[in-house]
């Protein structure tokens, strides 16, 4: 029981410093691949204790709350993921409850975005869920062939299974599927190509419009976790989940550098650009990956 | 550049947060907006200093008002100034935003920006060249950490002339006065 | 003894309301709101109590029985707290109109027709009280006058094809088995041929398919939800579309029983798979179609098409799991389409009957309460966990995954991702962004408008917290189907193959919202603001014109719209043209001109005489 | 070509003087009512493209110059075969005290925001122009800011000189 607790809460703070860990990488790999020498590796850091000290202004109470629900949201999903051999809370609801879970920082932004009243936020909100509809549809088509393929809803047997049997990307059905979750990796975590619910030129940073300091720490904080998640996620299902935290981590870094590669080079998509892509290759390769998956089952 | 002091951190994390994380809200005012683009870019890199462009005026703690300010211009300035968190700074740029500059006869520029709203910084240069803007920088550190870049408290301090002057020069302001009369200010945190 | 006074309380309670109301209001409301609150501990106490009574002998040679069984005790509890609610509810609401009366008598006798259904033992006076709900029904439709007839019009007329395939199916029973007393037909149906119970079940089918708007009979729910009266439409939407449900169950697993309804037909094309992917594409379509709609009943009314998908999946794909999660999606989905349509009712009555999605807008300020009644409502509709309708979703999931049917789940998983874009625009579009000029002093729903929305906001946390309540009834239910029973903990399902524990997902949010908490608060204090002083590029900020509502998620819009298209509703109105021109024609015939009546007579019997000569036929 | 183009305006029109001042550009000075009759006659000559409204303030002799400066798209019904494009300038002389003149919106739509622009900084009134409100400016000048007889150095003194600057009185 003991060993619980301490993952229950080792997890989230693991969780929040690799993820600052990899938004400052991100950055850094940004500057580099920009020629220029970029801020330290702990700017995020820098920022956020920044941000905590400056003032800020809020348009009502559910300003507040919903950056608060977005952050614990987000916090909770954490919990259910398997970090390398430890699973705090994934015997509560398997990979449904993942799903349904992580719709609660979306919507917790989205609601405290709503009150603070400026046409700029409701179009980055706007955008965000057609953003999270588009992809959406392929994911939910990996998901259904992970799950299908191994017969169970619980993301712990699927790493249980991968790590007896080779990863599933390497395995005939999932391939397909693993390589169309890369494909809306970007998406997922929101990063350039797919960024268009929080651009800056356009609708000056969409949702956080008006997120002044401390409300701009907790939404870089929960994008931190969001990065943190979706890369664990593919490595859950498609790479294996490692044994042991480290190689888990290093794996997790593998992914997150070949998705910055694609960040780093592509210009920002209109929204109906990305849908059209985003149900156009990865829905196939998905919708073939799940087809594949229930020929071999049954 | 203090910036890995470790004990610099402990002692007062304030300040040096402030010092190293200068979002400068991406707002054209005049003539010099030429000059921001290189300096974010990769030959002069603002961002080695963690001086990054940011999108909105709630986002951002430094105001670079960049050459003359023309009065239908100024209306905006003071607007983004007070929608700015409060520990703010603001930088001129050029002779133009301190007495007019070249511009100092003419019937549609301001001539003395820090009468509407307090300025922190000068940089000397019809338009000030990139290493000018981050000698600015710099000097922004030194003044935060001497606790001189007070802008925001005098503003908050004189704020009735301020409100004064600026509906003396452009007329019947929209929106409402920042600070009402009756707060008087909370001392003098950093 | 006990269901028949039951049902007299409910009938002569209705009635007597109506007299009252004659002497004065105040009695009325009284009476009304006594009479339904009251059924509501009467229904409890009935609880685990199995009885069978016939309380009228001899009607055309068969006795009228009331049977009470959990599954009908299941829904009378579901009718009577929504009945009593939604008239709390009406008292505020029904203030200025005319003809209050007539409306209390209607809504009092919805409810007292719907027990009757519930507890009706056989299908007599199950045809009976079906009846009397769809005509109260039509006539609390059209109530609003204007635009309301068209759309009462339109869902009688569907409710009569749907009762007159159920008689000809009572009937045909009758003939069959000369009883209609479900008890007696339930063990003597399942010998006959499957051809027979293939008909009994379509007629049927169809008679419940039109109640619930089940796909190919959905057109007349959107237009009746939306110009019902708001707390009529809660019951509406809520609970009496939700009869078809009580039909399809009672049809499928206690008058048919588990086997032969399983059994029909090969695994493919089984009669219940094809009926679960009626259901599957009932969720996807109207939920994308609810997204287009501008009018908050409209959209709501869409959903509850939509979410309907939900049960008659659950229902017909035939596992325990399944059952469970579409039994448990029935009182889900009336706890929050009720409170989401009395949600639109308290806005409607403050704003003076605005209900177009592009005339509102932050409202929150104005109505807090009914604001939190919206988000919890939305979070139950979407099945945010926390909430109940993720547990039915989940329960319907996992059976659909396990079971080997991805892509029914995929169809259901996208219908969700519908609901939420649609349900955030009408939390959008009505309570959050800039406050319009004319809506800046209207106050707060009043506390009668405020006591049904907490109430029903608490069923839907209560029951997504701690499922285990309503599961317990479930279980039960679904064991007297014949299935093997889910071994139910208070919070949630434990089985080797994936169990759900909502106390631990409530307990993690609670320490991660705490903590969250701590942690904003240990930012410097913000400063409040009013919505005049939000970013505008350093611009003034333009009274009412600020405001993001038209054509909200205009990018999708533009790539999915065609698709969309209501054809089911285009092709019944091509055939009521077709009808009318019909009706036109024979017009000429009979064109009320004596003159012309007599030179047929004549014309006929001319050619009866020529038939005679020339034939001899007679 | 410009030749026979010069020809043409004379014949049609009597009171005006025509010049050609360099290749490929002709000078038309015209009285004041018959400016839009001129207009109308250019633009269907093919000088389509009204390119410019801007005005001179002879403060002299008490005149101002209004210059309307007319080009052409098409290349063909126009007779001109060198590539430089035809520039038509219409000049007409107003009267300081009283400055009207009627608005060549009707013909060239586009010309709305050249007189609004002229009616604020030079005072010139044009009739029948749907709205003469202020365009670039933000304050009001009694005397329009583009005249000669506008002192900029006062203005500036007694508008900005005597706002006080904060000390930090506090």
């Amino acid at each position: 029981m003991v060993a619980k607790i301490i993952q229950l809460i080792l997890s989230p703070i693991i969780a929040l410093v690799v993820g600052v860990f990899f938004l400052g990488l991100a950055r850094k790999f940004m500057a580099r691949i920009h020629w220029r020498y970029g801020p330290p590796i702990i700017q995020p850091v820098i920022d956020m204790i920044r941000l905590f000290y400056q003032k800020s202004v809020s348009h009502g109470r559910m300003f507040d709350l919903g950056i608060v629900l977005s952050l614990a949201g987000s916090i909770v999903v954490v919990l259910f993921l398997p970090l390398g051999g430890t699973a705090p809370l994934s015997g509560s609801g398997g990979m449904l409850v993942i799903l349904y879970i992580m719709l609660l920082a979306p919507l917790g932004m989205a609601i405290s975005g709503g009150q603070g009243a400026n046409p700029n936020i409701s179009i980055g909100i706007s955008r965000k869920l057609i953003l999270a509809l588009g992809y959406e549809v392929p994911l939910l088509l990996i998901l259904l062939a992970v799950m299908t393929h191994y017969k169970t809803i619980s993301i712990v047997q699927v790493v249980n299974a991968q790590q007896s049997t080779t990863w599933s990307i390497i395995s005939l059905p999932l391939f397909l599927s693993g390589l169309s979750y890369f494909l809306i990796l970007p998406a997922i975590l929101g990063i350039r190509p797919f960024d268009v619910s929080t651009a800056p030129q356009e609708i000056s940073s969409g949702l956080m419009v008006e997120y002044g300091g401390k409300y701009l720490a907790m939404v870089t904080i929960e994008h931190a976790f969001v990065l943190f998640i979706s890369i664990a996620l593919f490595v859950n299902l498609f790479l294996g989940g490692a044994a042991n935290p480290v190689t888990f981590l290093v794996k997790m870094l593998m992914v997150f550098m070949l998705g910055l590669c694609i960040n780093a080079v592509f210009p920002r998509l209109r929204i109906k650009q990305a849908i059209k892509y985003l149900w156009k290759w990865p829905t196939l390769l998905a919708f073939l990956g799940l087809i594949v998956s229930l020929v071999i089952r049954s | 550049m203090d910036r890995n002091k470790i004990t610099k951190w402990l002692k007062e994390p304030a300040k040096m947060a402030n010092k190293y994380s200068l979002h400068a809200i991406y707002f054209c005012t005049g003539c010099g907006i030429i000059e921001i683009p290189p300096v974010i870019t990769a030959r002069w890199d603002a961002e080695r200093f963690g001086v990054i462009p940011a999108a909105t005026p709630r986002q951002a703690n430094l105001f670079l008002i960049t050459g003359y300010v023309s009065v239908k211009t100024l209306r905006a300035i003071i607007r983004t100034y007070e929608q700015m968190p409060e520990p703010k700074y603001t930088v001129g740029f050029g002779s133009c935003p301190i007495n007019g500059g070249m511009y100092w006869d003419s019937y549609n520029t301001i001539k003395h920006l820090d009468k509407y709203i307090p300025i922190d910084g000068w940089i000397a240069g019809c338009m000030p060249r990139p290493e000018a803007i981050f000698i600015a920088v710099t000097h922004l550190w030194t003044l935060i950490d001497k606790e001189m870049a007070n802008g925001y408290i005098r503003y908050r301090k004189n704020y009735e002339s301020y409100r004064r002057n600026q509906e003396l020069a452009l007329g019947k302001l929209e929106w409402p006065p920042l600070y009402k009369a009756s707060e008087e200010p909370q001392g003098n945190e950093q | 003894m006990s269901l028949e006074i039951l049902l007299i309380t409910a009938f002569g309670g209705a009635l007597f309301t109506y007299f009252a109301g004659k002497a004065s209001y105040k009695y009325r409301n009284f009476l009304a709101v006594a009479i339904s609150s009251a059924l509501v501990p009467f229904v409890a106490c009935l609880y685990g109590k199995t009885e069978e009574e016939t309380f009228y002998y001899g009607f055309l040679g068969l006795n009228l029985v009331l049977r009470l069984n959990m599954l009908s005790w299941f829904f009378a509890i579901t009718i009577a707290v929504v009945g009593a609610l939604s008239i709390i509810f009406s008292l505020s609401y029904i203030k200025g109109r005319e003809k209050t009366d007539f409306y209390f008598l209607m809504m009092l006798l919805v409810n007292a027709a719907m027990l009757g259904i519930v507890l009706a033992g056989d299908l007599i006076s199950f045809y009976i009280f079906w009846e009397i709900m769809s005509w109260s029904a039509f006539l609390l439709i059209s109530y609003n006058r204007g635009p309301a007839l068209a759309a009462g019009m339109k869902y009688i007329i569907m409710s009569i094809i749907g009762s007159v395939s159920f008689l000809v199916g009572m009937l045909s029973l009758y003939v069959s088995f000369d009883t209609l007393n479900i008890s007696q037909i339930a063990p003597v149906i399942s010998l006959s041929s499957s051809g027979y119970i293939l008909f009994i079940l379509t007629v049927f089918c169809i008679a419940f398919g039109i109640k619930n708007a089940v796909l190919p009979f959905h057109t007349w729910l959107p237009d009746a939800h939306s110009e019902a009266p708001s707390p009529f439409s809660a019951v509406l939407s809520g609970i009496l579309v939700r009869m078809g449900m009580y039909g399809f169950l009672l049809i499928f697993y206690v008058i048919l029983g588990l086997k032969s309804f399983l059994g029909l037909g090969r695994s493919l094309y089984s009669f219940h798979y094809i009926l679960a992917w009626i259901g599957a594409i009932n969720i996807v379509i109207p939920t994308f179609i609810a997204m287009l709609q501008n009018d908050a009943k409209r959209l709501l009314a869409w959903h509850g098409v939509g979410q309907g998908g939900y049960m008659v999946l659950g229902v017909a794909l035939g596992t325990k799991l399944a059952v469970t999660g579409g039994t448990f999606h029935i009182v889900n989905h009336t706890s929050y389409i009720a409170l989401l349509f009395l949600v639109v009712g308290a806005v409607e009555y403050r704003t003076g009957g605005i209900r177009d999605l592009n005339s509102l807008g932050g409202l929150i300020k104005k109505m807090p309460v009914t604001f939190v009644g919206a988000l919890v409502g939305a979070c139950g509709l979407i099945g945010v966990p926390l909430t109940n309708g993720f547990v039915s979703k989940w329960l319907i999931y996992k059976s659909l995954i396990l079971e080997g049917h991805p892509f029914l789940a995929f169809a259901a998983l996208i219908g969700t991702w519908g609901t939420i874009l649609s349900l955030y625009k009408f939390l959008h579009n009505v309570f959050l962004g800039q406050l319009p000029e004319k809506y800046k002093d209207i106050q707060k729903s009043p506390f009668t408008m405020q006591l049904p929305m907490i109430v029903l906001s608490l069923v839907i946390l209560v029951f997504g917290i701690l499922p285990g309540i309503p599961l317990k009834v479930i279980n039960a239910i679904v064991t007297s189907f014949g299935f093997e029973s889910l071994n139910i903990t208070l919070w949630g399902i434990t089985s080797e193959t994936g169990t759900l524990n909502t106390i631990n997902i409530f307990s993690a949010v609670l320490v991660a919202a705490v903590l969250s908490w701590l942690l904003f608060r240990l930012g410097a204090k913000s400063a409040s603001v009013s919505q005049e002083d939000s970013y505008a590029a350093g611009a003034h900020i333009p009274k009412d014109k600020y405001h993001y509502t038209a054509e909200f998620y205009n990018p999708l819009y533009r790539m999915i719209k065609p698709f969309l298209r209501d054809i089911i509703d285009e092709f019944y109105y091509w055939i009521a043209s077709l009808v009318r021109s019909l009706a036109g024609s024979v017009r000429h015939i009979y064109n009320g001109d004596v003159g012309y009546y007599v030179m047929y007579i004549i014309l006929f019997l001319a050619a009866l005489v020529f038939i005679q000569m020339k034939w001899k036929v007679w | 070509m410009n030749k026979s183009l010069k020809e043409k305006i004379e014949s049609t029109f009597k009171d005006l003087k025509v010049a050609i001042p360099e290749e490929s550009r002709i000078a038309v000075t015209a009285e004041n009512h018959s400016v839009l009759a001129i207009l109308r006659f250019l633009k269907d000559a093919g000088f389509n493209h009204l390119a410019l409204i801007s005005a001179v303030d002879w403060i002299e002799d008490g005149f101002f110059e209004l210059c309307f400066i007319l080009t052409s798209y098409m290349q063909n019904n126009v007779e001109y075969t060198d590539s430089q494009r035809l520039h038509i300038i219409l000049k007409t002389l107003i009267p300081r005290e009283k400055p009207q003149c009627k608005t060549a919106i009707g013909i060239f739509p586009n010309a709305e925001p050249y007189e609004r622009e002229i009616h604020e900084l030079f005072g010139i009134k044009f009739e029948g122009h749907p709205r003469l409100t202020p365009l670039l400016l933000e304050r009001e000048y009694e005397i329009p800011p583009f005249r000669k007889d506008f002192d900029t150095r006062k203005y500036v003194e007694d508008v900005f000189g005597n706002i006080p600057s904060v000390e930090n009185n506090k």
